[in-house]
């Protein structure tokens, strides 16, 4: 039912091609998560499926249906904003109603649904309020309840969470992932935040100038990034990347992640001097400046005490080297 | 936003203004276009011909017409550089803490309500008639002569009378614009070490530009048709010492009856109008990113 | 049916419109609408109305110096059905004739007016001086010297300054007829260029600096009415309708102190006495002309004016217009003045206004259409010098030079 | 910055504020203060303040010369009714400037604003002769669609400027929600911009209610406004301060009242993208 | 030098008391960050040193000298702000010559200083742009470097990071401790950001409701919070608190860390069932569902394969069981 499928879409503002011709497939029921420095394209690409800009070549299929052509309205698909665009005239009742008003229901069924929708979302108790009388987090969910109730073929997300507080982000995002599971509907989301790409994600669509570099699910992405922009993009703190001598030729170069090298005060296969060490508490972060190759970052457990100028040894995993090749590519 | 389908809607919802204003502007300008290649007077019908560019070559050679030209140019710039540096002084000033600060607000607004046909009589009878207006009691009053305004500086009393109506919307658009100002960054130079003029001279006035352009584009548009407050006070004279362009084609057309010559004296008009707002578009352009 | 009737926002016409309810219980079937106008307003709304027959007036008041170019355009409908009793014989001749076209009147006057001296009796005996009825310019000039003590804001004369063909240059062009000056020779040459001219400006202008009271420039005949009625002028030569305002005690601090004469003289056989009137026109092509006429003639007729007395007094009768008002002995009580306006009527010849021969009629006009520009725009000459702008000399200069342009312009010098 | 201001400095600047107030307000003080006096008292010299004897006269008398409600009426239905019909002409063009710019916009806004540059004496005989022959004269309605015209472009600027403000996501979320262009605008767009639209609204209630050239010349006795009422005021003969006082506050004040009760609106949304 | 004494300064706005008596001592050259949760009172708190509040009661002595009466510009303080409060209309190397030029410093020496600041913050490049045309850490940049061309005796930094996306604010974080370090100016730093806090400060005040909960190292309020607010505070995810029987009679309640809560699939001390798991690849968060206690999050390194519903068993590491009494304080 919510099977969405890009045919060689590209875009352009004017002269400036933004979306190069692409191909994706988003299956009925999946949760693809676009990722991808600012400016790729995410939004873009969003817009795109949703009907709010023309695309400049290609065809998109929803739901088996070409849609290309259609307006936003025709197309099934609900969106979820970065700002909510909540109506900030209306209750939150009339927001959650107004796609349903638009679709000449009649009030009862109306009613009904959207009270179905504000106990789902918690939002019951807030219903004759208005938006500007809502914390972030509520708002965001009437902006979801919004979306819900039109049962969409597929929930369209645009950096949602982005405009909320630490605490709350993880509570929304456990709460947009429950919902996922329990309507099974397919969702495509764009966020910058790694931790939300990773735990939210069936698949990730990672971006890059408007091309897609790879797709796969999150622990696919962590363990077998098919190029280096892939390597860096995915995992905090990035990975570090090691070229010349030190690779041993059988690579351009070679990444290591931060926690999958080992710290060690005596021992170990590279030598360096600490430059910053960051202590967590939970974590201690290391940098560590290695002669002849570069600053190393390397995760430690717990606290690790070293302070700057210390020297310390480095060892990575060797089942965790990631190889690329001249262009990048992984090898 | 810019898809097809919104792209149609635009040009759909745009197309009404549009046609009205096309409508507006282009018919009766043809009208007077033609008119002003005839021997038109409104007194004497029939008598209507071809003379081709004689009614400009009269408009433009009468002397009036470059004192007129002058007059304009003087009570357009006058009034503004008085409202845009007295409205920023009024607005800085509502903008501190004081009693009565409502109050204050809706007094110094109040002149904007005001018609000009009002404000002309009221200046020119009650407040600056030599004999019974009240300055000139004032005047006696403390023992001077009392200034006859509009024969001594005729045109200065205009720009007067004009600005005092002005005055509120300068001060109610550079106060907006005022307030809008980033406390933060008035912080950072008082942090920084910025006393009250630099603070003023380098952070308030570069924020206020795009207010005074605002400012400054809209009054423009409402000083060049300056009409009432001279026909109310000063008829244009004495001699032609307050006849602005907009006064001297409405003597030619509506005292004279001259048609023709109004005409001519329209286009050239709407021609220099056009100058200044070519002029004036630039200015904008820079200052308002539309 | 509505009448749609345009007046002028003078006193006696507001009173008209007051009493107007006299006329209406007479007609019940006619219901009128008021647009009540300052002058200059109203003449250009009525002349672009008339002129391009937007029909929204159904009666016009209109001046002596539109009726006779209207009537040659025939705009105007013949006043034919006024009536058995509207005695039109009875209106003063200097002020019909104006007004007649073929022997048919195309405009019924409502008040007429002359200019003559107002003076102030009592400044006059304390300083000595006897105005004579008949005063000549050098006594008048000699005099408003002698009267002036600007400390105490009393100024020997007040005249017209404000610009305007039917301001300031209605008394000053009776003042030059008075001089021997003319607008025109007789192939249409403007005259600014001549002595008679010169002398007319010089003497204006030099009563007016060491007599007149500030601001004058800007004073038309309201401003000096209420100078005058604050007794701040010791003189006035203005519009005869005058008098009836500055003697009448309800507005007037010094109505009782008002002595009349007529205008003055240079010893060249013409006094600076104007002819004016306010009349009432129908345009031709009103569809409602039968109800037009029929309120007109109640406007203008002897009833009227006895109506006004009876509810407002004598005094406050609109003058100018009827011999039968002047030989009425009541109003000759109530208006002490009336003898010398009517003498000062009769003194105007609006068919030959001037010592010289000239190919125009109108006194202190010119009644061709390119008058209102030409003596507007000498009007500001003049009081432009009169400002102080522009000396005496460089004003005729370019008096002349702007009516040369106009009337070359027009057509009238070849 | 909330540094406590000392109360001296307040008071100096209360001060000064005041007598700027004062200063600013002071003809209009006067006019109204005139007006309840006789004409002679009116000219007194030195004027008096307050002590005067304080009449109604001149209103009765200004009431008794013209029908100062008729004129009254047709003011307000005059400017009322053309700032709403430039609000139907102009929102939709608004919408279509902030929410959809072209490469034109910025031109096609400037044309506009450039048309009310035009002197109206230039064109006031054509316009005459048009409506002559339309049967426009004198009549409420033309002088609505000569004043919707002429304030158009100042409506649609600040409409624009206003609607500028408001982020494109919301009306984009109404399409999404299956709204139409109609539902977008009426439902969405207008409520969101109802201090923006409301500021229009007075504001060109006012440049309406104040225009004197236009409803001069195209009325008569019917469809007369305030200007006109007035215009008979500007010369009468005789003393006329005090009756000219009482029909200029006459004229005024609906304006000024309406403009002082509703200015929280009307500075609101004037600011014609002064303010970013 | 740049020592800075708080000495009992309240702080209301009109009846509301923002700041009760507070006294706090800032080292010359300490880096010291206050954190807290939003309207606890934070930046009033900077704002009343720097200046551009007064106090309503209480001294202010900075550097040895009373400060109190002072204006802002003769405190010898430099601030950076949340929203940079860059001058629009003026050049990075305009805003960044400000002060000196504030200052009356002739030309030569001012040039000279935006020259060296600019080539410390890397923005000799952008010298000649306006903010507008500016990426939000180049802005940043250019807010630090119109406050170290002062060369104040202390910076005061208003939340400067939030509005950076993550990796500018990693980056950011370390160019800000590079600096202190190099400079070795006392530091005053506001955040929300448990890392930067934990990171960066020499010295954390943890701020509640304007009074100080507790003043002490990164690490020591990570092991010792000394009651339940700051030990809630320090520490992401939170820490872990049970109360009730589990807590085993000595104490009113205990905490500990998802750190610090072993996770095993087959035994522990206490059983649950999963509710969620986020893989992130370096780390996995399991929120446990135990009976009798409510959900535990615990962590685990690396990849740890459990899903929604699989059993598991937790097991707190003994020596880091945080005791807290009835009123919330560390036992
Ligand atoms: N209306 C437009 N006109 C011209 N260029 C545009 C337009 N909208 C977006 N772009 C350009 O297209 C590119 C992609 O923009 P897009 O908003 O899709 O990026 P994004 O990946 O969503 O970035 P972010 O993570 O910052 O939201 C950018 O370079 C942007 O400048
Ligand atoms: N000018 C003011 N007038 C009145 N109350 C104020 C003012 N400034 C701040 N407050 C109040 O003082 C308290 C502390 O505000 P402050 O801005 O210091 O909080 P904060 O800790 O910086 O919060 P945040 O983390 O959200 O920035 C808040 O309750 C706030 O509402
Ligand atoms: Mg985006
Ligand atoms: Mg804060």
């Amino acid at each position: 039912m919510g099977e969405i499928v890009l045919n060689r879409i590209t875009k352009s503002f004017g002269d400036v091609s933004v979306i190069p011709p692409l191909d994706l497939t988003i299956a009925d029921g999946e949760f693809v998560v676009f990722v991808g420095p600012s400016g790729c394209g995410k939004s873009t690409l969003l817009r795109l499926i949703a009907g709010l800009e023309d695309s400049s070549s290609g065809a998109i299929r929803i739901d088996g249906k070409d849609a290309t052509a259609l307006p936003p309205a025709q197309r099934g698909l609900a969106m979820v904003f970065q700002s909510y665009a909540l109506y900030p005239h209306m209750t939150v009742r009339n927001n959650i109603a107004f796609p349903l008003k638009m679709a000449r229901m009649d009030k009862a069924a109306i009613d009904r649904k959207v009270e179905a929708a504000a106990k789902v979302l918690n939002l019951t108790s807030y219903l004759d309020r208005r938006p500007g009388q809502l914390s972030g987090g509520q708002r965001q969910r009437v902006a979801i309840g919004r979306a819900i109730v039109r049962e969409p073929t597929a929930f369209l997300f645009d950096e949602p969470l982005s405009n909320l507080d630490a605490a709350l982000r993880v509570n929304m995002r456990l709460e947009i992932s429950e919902l996922h599971a329990s309507l099974g509907t397919t969702m495509i989301y764009v966020t910058h935040d790694q931790v939300e790409a990773m735990t939210m994600a069936d698949k990730i669509v990672v971006l890059n100038a408007g091309r897609i570099e790879q797709v796969g699910s999150p622990i696919e992405l962590y363990n077998r990034p098919c190029n280096r922009f892939v390597a860096g993009f995915i995992g905090s703190p990035r990975m570090n990347i090691i070229e010349g001598a030190e690779t041993g030729g059988q690579a351009h170069a070679i990444g290591i992640r931060p926690e999958h090298l080992a710290l060690s005060t005596d021992s170990g296969h590279w030598a360096g001097t600490v430059s910053v060490s960051e202590h967590l508490g939970s974590d201690t972060f290391v940098y560590v400046q290695v002669d002849g190759v570069g600053t190393l970052v390397a995760r430690a457990g717990g606290e690790f005490p070293v302070r700057h100028g210390d020297r310390v040894w480095l060892t990575p995993q060797p089942d965790r080297l990631h190889r690329f090749d001249a262009e990048g590519k992984a090898l | 936003m810019a898809t097809a389908h919104s792209r149609a809607a635009a040009r759909l919802t745009m197309a009404p203004a549009v046609v009205l204003l096309l409508g507006w502007m282009l018919i009766p300008l043809a009208m007077t276009l033609y008119f002003s290649f005839l021997r038109y007077n409104l007194l004497m019908p029939g008598t209507e011909e071809w003379i081709g560019t004689l009614n400009y070559q009269y408009f433009l050679t009468d002397p009036a017409f470059f004192t007129a030209l002058g007059n304009t140019l003087a009570l357009v710039g006058g009034v503004l550089a008085l409202t845009v540096c007295g409205g920023i002084g009024l607005a800085l000033l509502l903008d501190q803490p004081f009693w009565g600060r409502g109050i204050v607000r809706l007094l110094v607004i109040a002149p904007f309500f005001v018609m000009p046909t009002v404000s002309a009589l009221v200046w020119k009878n009650m407040l600056m008639n030599p004999v019974n207006g009240l300055f000139a009691a004032v005047a006696r009053g403390l023992g001077l002569q009392p200034f006859d305004f509009l024969s001594e500086a005729p045109l200065s009393s205009i720009v007067l009378i004009v600005t005092w109506q002005w005055l509120p919307f300068a001060t109610l658009i550079l106060l907006t614009a005022l307030q809008s100002l980033d406390r933060e960054r008035l912080e950072a130079a008082e942090m920084d070490g910025a006393g009250a003029v630099d603070r003023f001279v380098h952070i308030i006035l570069p924020h206020l530009a795009r207010a005074m352009t605002v400012v400054t584009l809209i009054q423009t548009i409402f000083l060049l048709s300056v009409f009432a407050e001279i026909l109310v006070t000063t008829n244009g004279g004495p001699g032609n010492a307050t006849t602005n362009i907009t006064y001297l084609v409405y003597s030619l057309s509506l005292l004279q009856f001259d048609v023709g010559g109004g005409s001519a004296g329209g286009i050239v008009a709407v021609v220099l109008a056009n100058i200044v707002a070519v002029f004036l578009m630039r200015m904008i352009g820079r200052n308002l990113d539309l | 049916e509505t009448l749609s009737i345009a007046t002028v926002n003078n006193g006696d016409m507001i009173r008209m419109q007051k009493l107007a309810d006299h006329f209406t219980k007479a007609h019940p079937d006619i219901t009128l609408n008021w647009v009540t106008l300052e002058e200059n307003v109203l003449r250009q709304r009525v002349t672009t109305d008339i002129a391009t027959k937007g029909g929204q007036y159904d009666i016009l008041t209109i001046g002596t110096y539109e009726v006779p170019i209207w009537t040659k355009q025939k705009w105007l409908m013949p006043l034919d059905k006024l009536g058995a009793g509207y005695d039109a014989d009875d209106l003063l001749p200097s002020i019909r004739n104006g007004l007649t076209a073929g022997g048919t009147l195309y405009a019924a006057p409502f008040y007429g007016e002359s200019s003559m001296v107002m003076y102030r009796k009592d400044l006059f005996e304390k300083a000595g001086l006897t105005m004579p009825e008949a005063p000549s310019w050098a006594f008048v000039a000699d005099a408003a010297r002698k009267l002036t003590d600007k400390s105490k804001e009393v100024y020997g004369i007040c005249l017209r300054g404000k610009a305007g063909w039917g301001e300031n240059m209605a008394f000053i062009s009776a003042m030059a007829n008075s001089y021997g000056a003319r607008w025109f020779d007789m192939a249409w040459k403007p005259q600014f260029n001549t002595d008679p001219w010169k002398q007319t400006l010089t003497t204006y202008l030099g009563l007016m600096k060491d007599a007149g009271p500030p601001g004058a420039s800007s004073n038309g005949f309201n401003e000096n009415l209420a100078l005058f009625q604050t007794g701040k002028c010791a003189m006035w030569i203005d519009a005869t309708v005058a008098a009836s305002f500055v003697s009448n005690p309800a507005q007037s601090k010094v109505a009782d102190k008002v002595g009349y004469a007529l205008a003055p003289d240079n010893g060249l056989g013409k006094r600076a006495n104007w002819l004016w009137a306010w009349n009432l026109a129908i345009p031709a092509s009103s569809k409602k002309g039968d109800a037009a006429q029929s309120f007109i003639a109640w406007a203008t007729s002897k009833e009227y004016l006895e109506l006004v007395a009876k509810e407002e007094g004598w005094a406050n009768v609109p003058p100018g217009t009827r011999s039968s008002l002047y030989a009425n002995p009541d109003y000759q009580k109530a208006a002490p003045f009336a003898d010398l306006t009517l003498k000062s009527i009769q003194a105007a010849d609006p068919l030959k206004p001037t010592v010289q021969e000239v190919p125009y009629t109108g006194v202190q006009f010119v009644a061709i259409p390119e008058f209102q520009g030409i003596g507007t725009g000498v009007g500001q000459a003049f009081s432009a010098a009169l400002a102080g702008q522009v000396s005496a000399d460089q004003a005729l200069q370019n008096a002349q030079a702007l009516a040369t342009r106009e009337m070359t312009k027009a057509g009238y010098i070849k | 910055m909330a540094r406590a201001a000392t109360n001296r400095r307040k008071l100096v600047l209360t001060l000064l504020a005041w007598t700027v107030g004062i200063a600013m307000f002071f003809p209009i003080l006067w006019t109204a203060l005139t007006s309840f006096k006789t004409e002679a008292e009116a000219i007194a010299s030195p004027p008096s303040f307050l002590a005067f004897h304080w009449t109604l006269e001149n209103y009765a008398e200004v009431q008794a010369r013209s029908d100062y409600f008729l004129h009254f009426m047709n003011s307000v239905v005059i400017s009322l009714g053309s700032t709403l019909a430039g609000l139907l002409v102009a929102v939709p063009a608004a919408w279509s400037m902030a929410f959809v710019p072209g490469r034109r916009t910025r031109d096609v806004l400037m044309w506009m604003l450039s048309t009310k540059m035009l002197p109206p004496v230039g064109v006031l005989i054509p316009i005459y002769l048009l409506f002559r022959d339309s049967g426009l004269l004198d009549s409420r309605i033309g002088l609505i669609i000569v004043l919707t015209l002429i304030n158009l472009p100042i409506i649609v600027w600040m409409l624009f400027t206003y609607f500028r403000e408001i982020p494109g996501e919301i009306l984009e979320a109404a399409r999404m929600d299956g709204a139409g262009l109609r539902e977008e605008i009426l439902f969405v767009l207008l409520p969101m911009a109802v201090p923006g639209i409301a500021s229009t609204l007075l504001l060109n209630v006012i440049l309406a209610w104040n225009e004197a050239f236009w409803t001069l010349n195209l009325s008569a006795s019917q469809s007369a406004p305030l200007t006109a009422f007035i215009a008979s005021y500007s010369s009468p003969e005789g003393l006329f301060y005090a009756k000219l006082s009482a029909a200029s506050t006459m004229a005024v004040a609906p304006i000024l009242i309406l403009g002082w009760f509703s200015q929280k609106q009307l500075v609101r949304g004037l600011t014609f993208g002064a303010v970013k």
